[in-house]
């Protein structure tokens, strides 16, 4: 309903933070197109059936997946389900109070949801028991453990490296009851979605804004592409406007830079799988 | 694919660029400061503004009034009926509709005070976060909350591989990109956009500039609306 | 459990509206006895299985049907089942907070729900596709979108006008599972109720109170009545008490008016029905 | 219709117009300012009266008192267990009760407080509301809230289309009409009035007086209950 | 999350005490060692299957027994199903806000549940009407009307007293559906369970403290005891710690307690089931 | 019973007496006052401690800060997801927490202030609760938050009728008896303790004392985190 509270940027700390980004570089010394440092652990959650840690610069997010069985939605049949949770915990700053999912958790959840789903990067037609009866549900739960900007894009990672790193029992029914099997099987993928989120600060345009970044920006804008430099979701946050032409800047800038962190994610996850 | 546009008509026999029927009335609650009836397509939403009001409550600025939003679909609104607990749905647009409206306004003439927007979708079809904004900024008109521009919002998508403007609910479930956007036409701003389902670059680019297209149309009938009520008024008298 | 903040009406209003009724008029110039303009419009929500819009005075309410299928209650095998919730909109009023639904509004719709169920207007026993095994659930979602006085009224009329334009799918059982239909069956209805609410204010017994006038009120007295006139649910409402003989008064005046007010409704209704 | 009265007299052998045993305590839970205990039929419930305290909470009044009440039944008081969150029909019914007592006391001594009342249903049987109002009349009495009278409670009804006293839980069930009624019998006034069941308007006037009667010895318990606990006080001296 | 707010003892009150405590008595006058008067009355909820009222000095608890049907848990599946819930209500205390269980009451229901469970009083083998399909549920609910300390103790002998006088219908499996019967069992015990609280106040190790006493106490050890005398559930409770030795002379003091308090529940239960 | 222990060896391999691999690491949360991380047996648990903050909210304290605690587990923590939302067990171990940690600290130099500590168990194995004890008082000495002494927990149980240190999660759900104790040991104080299961005095007295000699060496384990964050910090400059 309300926005929430975040940290008060004093006037000098936000006249040094625009005064650096006019010179080309955020305020902690990156120049303008360049992301944090990020760091993909997968699999550090051996309960899970896919997890995976993602720092990005002082954001900690741990995404994990549990795969349970259920009867599918009565218009799919014929697809399993995917169901992405965040909670942004009480850990992650002074001003993030212990309760149900805000409107912050709840977009978070969502904006990650779409990006996977719209990619396509999931094959719902494979996680199918028997049609009409029991389906797949795939769990991707988020946990913010430290707050420090652009948990969109952390969050996103997390997701999606643990997705890529995932695997479950296979179930098989035996009349009307699904029976779990020893078998495994991997998540069936067919794209890779990466998240690129920018803010509006000032009058500078630039990627992965820290926490300190968003307490002063105008907007916000995340853009998610596909393997193929395609758009397939995006969300524009903040309570200022975006000039048209900023808009349009973002989404040429984020075409150029996806491919670099997919790199990321995609060696990650073979480091992950050939460590096992 | 195929079926959602025939020799260039759609299926409800719009042209790619044309809007549903749209009708908008200002002034339609009786309490409240500011308040406003759309319906667009099958879209029926009333919305109504109360405040700025004076407020000790956590989470009010010294620098301006702040806004609450919410977005409520009564049960009957939809094919199922809906439970009547906000849905992740609801608040996730709660809070995009909000940031939609907020940067139209001026708002630091009303330290520490609450501006209320309440959003009751009463019939809901595709293009209801979209129609809401585009009613909302004429309650908050109506309630004469000082404002840069009105703000309009349309969906744009992408249907049988082509764009098409002002998604109908068949259209935004069958289709293949569903892309809202908000815009402050007087300074060429947007101020909500989010998209489902994949386009090029370019695809992208273009749609957004049907979607100003849209939005001019759509403007004219908020001031409309607010004329027609400030017209009616002087006829009373 | 504590009673809800309502318009604080000054001391000078409130010695006018009391000299008005003294008068034999409400401040809005209506004699005692005469409701508000009432305004009845079913079948607005094409989504609905049956909808109405009531304004009466300032007062404005939606209330729509929707249908579904369940199992029936265990004590009632053979009858359908009846669900009425309300929701006071935080449009109606600047007291109105969004959230679940707050005493008044779980008063006002089970109130409505009384009159309906005890009037034995709906039929339950038509509304059974195969007994103790799916029964037809009807919801009569009440929506009030502007406060201005006597809700119970106006919520009333708006669930009923909406019960008597509805109609719905059928259902057929196969086998276990029920089956929609394309066919269509209307809400079968045996009687009709009819709400009317009074308020004793000052010495004044008056009809159809104003917000303004239930702000100053002693005390509220709902009555309805089936087609025959006798009472079938009654509710007092209001902090202070009734004389005995206000009482009698009340149910007098009620019966000598019911029949005025069921005709709009039944005109209502048989224009919009007419009109499709 | 049929076999619940027979030969003028009701299954549990009372004639149409007695009351069920009725057991009335005050001064039963320590820490409250006043309290009560009721057995009425079936119905065992425990009353407490907590204030009037200080209160800046939202809400307060800065003319009386302003009254809180819950009204909640214990899991096992049911035939069937009971969830322990309170249902619509508890919350509605603390609202009456509420309603109920409020024009019996005198709270504009004590502006900026809150007065609250806890009626606790241990075991329910018919008419569990009428005996809480008049238990709860009882613990405000005994917590020495000022009031113009005590307020008494009763169900009347018509079974077999017969109008009967003090319904009980199988009549309730089984019967025409429960019409629960609380009286403030010096001002001659009602304070509560449901209804749900079909009767005519003469009929109605009847039930009403019936009701009345049946009031006016309920009186008589709670005055024997309060006078009990003053005598025993001074007996323990 | 926060400790709840309790009645606040003044100096002079706390002096008081605890000068009578180092003077070996409660300031009730009892010695050290004795329980508050306890009065158990079991059968006062007629429509419960078990009930039993205790009044332990100024505290009044509630415990009635309910007995449904249900799906066995998965991995006990020839296994009963026990659910404790407790609520102090808001009767009890000018502190106990009304609401859902706060964490005192939680804890109160799990350690009450932990004593009856780990005592293997219920045998819950002799609970299934037919194994993996359906067994009996019992729900023991806990109602706390006056509190004035030892919510524990006077909660365990409640509940303790209710199962022990519960009886209920038994259900035959029909094919897949528990029809119930006219048939009634008793609740299959097998042990029982006695809960004993100490709490230490300045340097007196007290059994049985009222509210002011543990308004003011260090810390509380409730220690539960099976028919042998055996430990089957302890807590600590309270802000502070106990010495080893403390803890370590209450199991000691407990075991030379138990006994008594076990004959007072048994007999109060062999009278309430002779007064049958 | 039977084949837990085998030649005086756990299922783990390990010796009657042995902890888990315990790892520890202090200043793992970077807007936290204090935080830290665990790893024992599989538990992974971090805990952030927030304050003492200054607040005008009902519960505080005229006297000292006021202490509150959340232990919540991931929905993938567990082997069946778990809800997000707070469990009866959470609320519980909240609390327990909250009663273990307390008398550890000096609160009196920070009246009207709460203290936050926040624990998050991203994996949980047996002995959860005592894990995130033996943490939380890492990320209380790192937050600098003035101490009597550190606080550190383990559980011991019994196991085919022979007592164990540290208990396993295999251990916990099929062994006998399980008991969680934190200490205070410069004080020679217990700060928690809870138990299931059936056992003697006399057994349960040794339990106790098999517990303190495996706190001792936590002990050193918490320091070493302590030291090696210090050391660090040092190292850097």
């Amino acid at each position: 309903m309300m926005p929430k509270k975040g940290p008060i940027i004093s006037n000098l700390r936000k006249d040094q933070i625009l005064k650096s980004l006019s010179e080309g570089r955020h305020i902690d010394g990156r120049d303008l197109t360049s992301q944090r440092p990020l760091e993909i652990t997968p699999g550090i959650i051996e309960k899970a059936e896919g997890s995976a840690s993602v720092k990005l610069g002082g954001t900690h997010v741990i995404a994990g997946v549990k795969v349970e069985v259920d009867t599918p939605f009565p218009d799919t049949p014929s697809e399993g389900i995917l169901i992405v949770n965040a909670e942004v915990l009480p850990t992650a700053s002074e001003y993030q109070e212990p309760g149900p999912p805000d409107e912050d958790s709840i977009e978070l959840a969502r904006v990650v949801d779409r990006g996977i789903r719209e990619s396509k990067m999931v094959d719902f037609s494979k996680l199918v028991i028997e049609p009409a009866k029991q389906v797949y549900t795939v769990f991707v739960d988020i946990s913010v453990l430290s707050m420090d900007g652009n948990l969109f894009d952390a969050s996103s990672y997390a997701a999606v490296a643990a997705l890529m790193t995932s695997s479950f029992n296979v179930y098989r029914m035996e009349g009307d009851v699904p029976v779990k099997t020893e078998d495994k099987m991997a998540m069936p993928l067919a794209d890779l979605a990466v998240s690129l989120t920018f803010a509006k600060i000032g009058g500078s345009l630039v990627i992965d804004p820290t926490w300190e970044e968003e307490g002063i920006m105008d907007a916000r804008l995340t853009a998610v592409y596909d393997s193929d430099g395609r758009l397939c979701a995006m969300q524009k946050g903040g309570s200022g406007g975006l000039k048209i032409d900023d808009v349009f800047q973002v989404v040429d800038a984020g075409k150029a830079k996806y491919l670099d962190i997919r790199k990321k994610i995609v060696e990650a996850v073979e480091n992950a799988k050939s460590g096992n | 694919m195929g079926n959602l546009i025939v020799d260039g008509k759609r299926t409800d026999g719009r042209g790619l660029l044309d809007l549903r029927p749209l009708k908008l009335e200002a002034g339609t609650i009786k309490n409240a400061a500011g308040s406003s009836y759309i319906e667009h397509g099958k879209n029926k939403i009333y919305v109504a503004v109360y405040g700025p009001k004076d407020s000790h409550r956590y989470g009010t600025s010294m620098e301006k009034a702040v806004i609450r939003c919410r977005y409520h679909m009564s049960p009957f609104s939809t094919d199922e009926r809906k439970s009547p607990a906000p849905s992740r749905r609801e608040i996730e647009i709660s809070k995009v509709i909000r940031d939609a409206l907020e940067s139209s306004l001026i708002l630091d003439e009303f330290p520490k005070t609450l501006l209320d927007i309440y959003v009751e979708v009463l019939q809901s079809d595709g293009g209801s976060r979209s129609a809401s904004i585009t009613a909302a900024s004429v309650a908050l008109a109506d309630a004469g909350i000082p404002m840069k521009d009105l703000v309009e919002a349309v969906a744009v998508g992408k249907v049988d591989g082509t764009l098409v403007v002002d998604l109908s609910d068949k259209e935004d479930k069958e289709g293949e990109v569903d892309l809202p956007i908000a815009f402050l036409l007087n300074e060429n701003m947007i101020t909500l956009l989010q998209m489902d389902g994949k386009m090029t670059v370019e695809e992208f680019k273009e749609a957004v500039n049907m979607a100003k297209e849209a939005a001019m149309k759509i403007k004219e009938k908020q001031k409309e609306a607010l004329g027609k009520k400030y017209f009616e008024k002087v006829d009373e008298k």
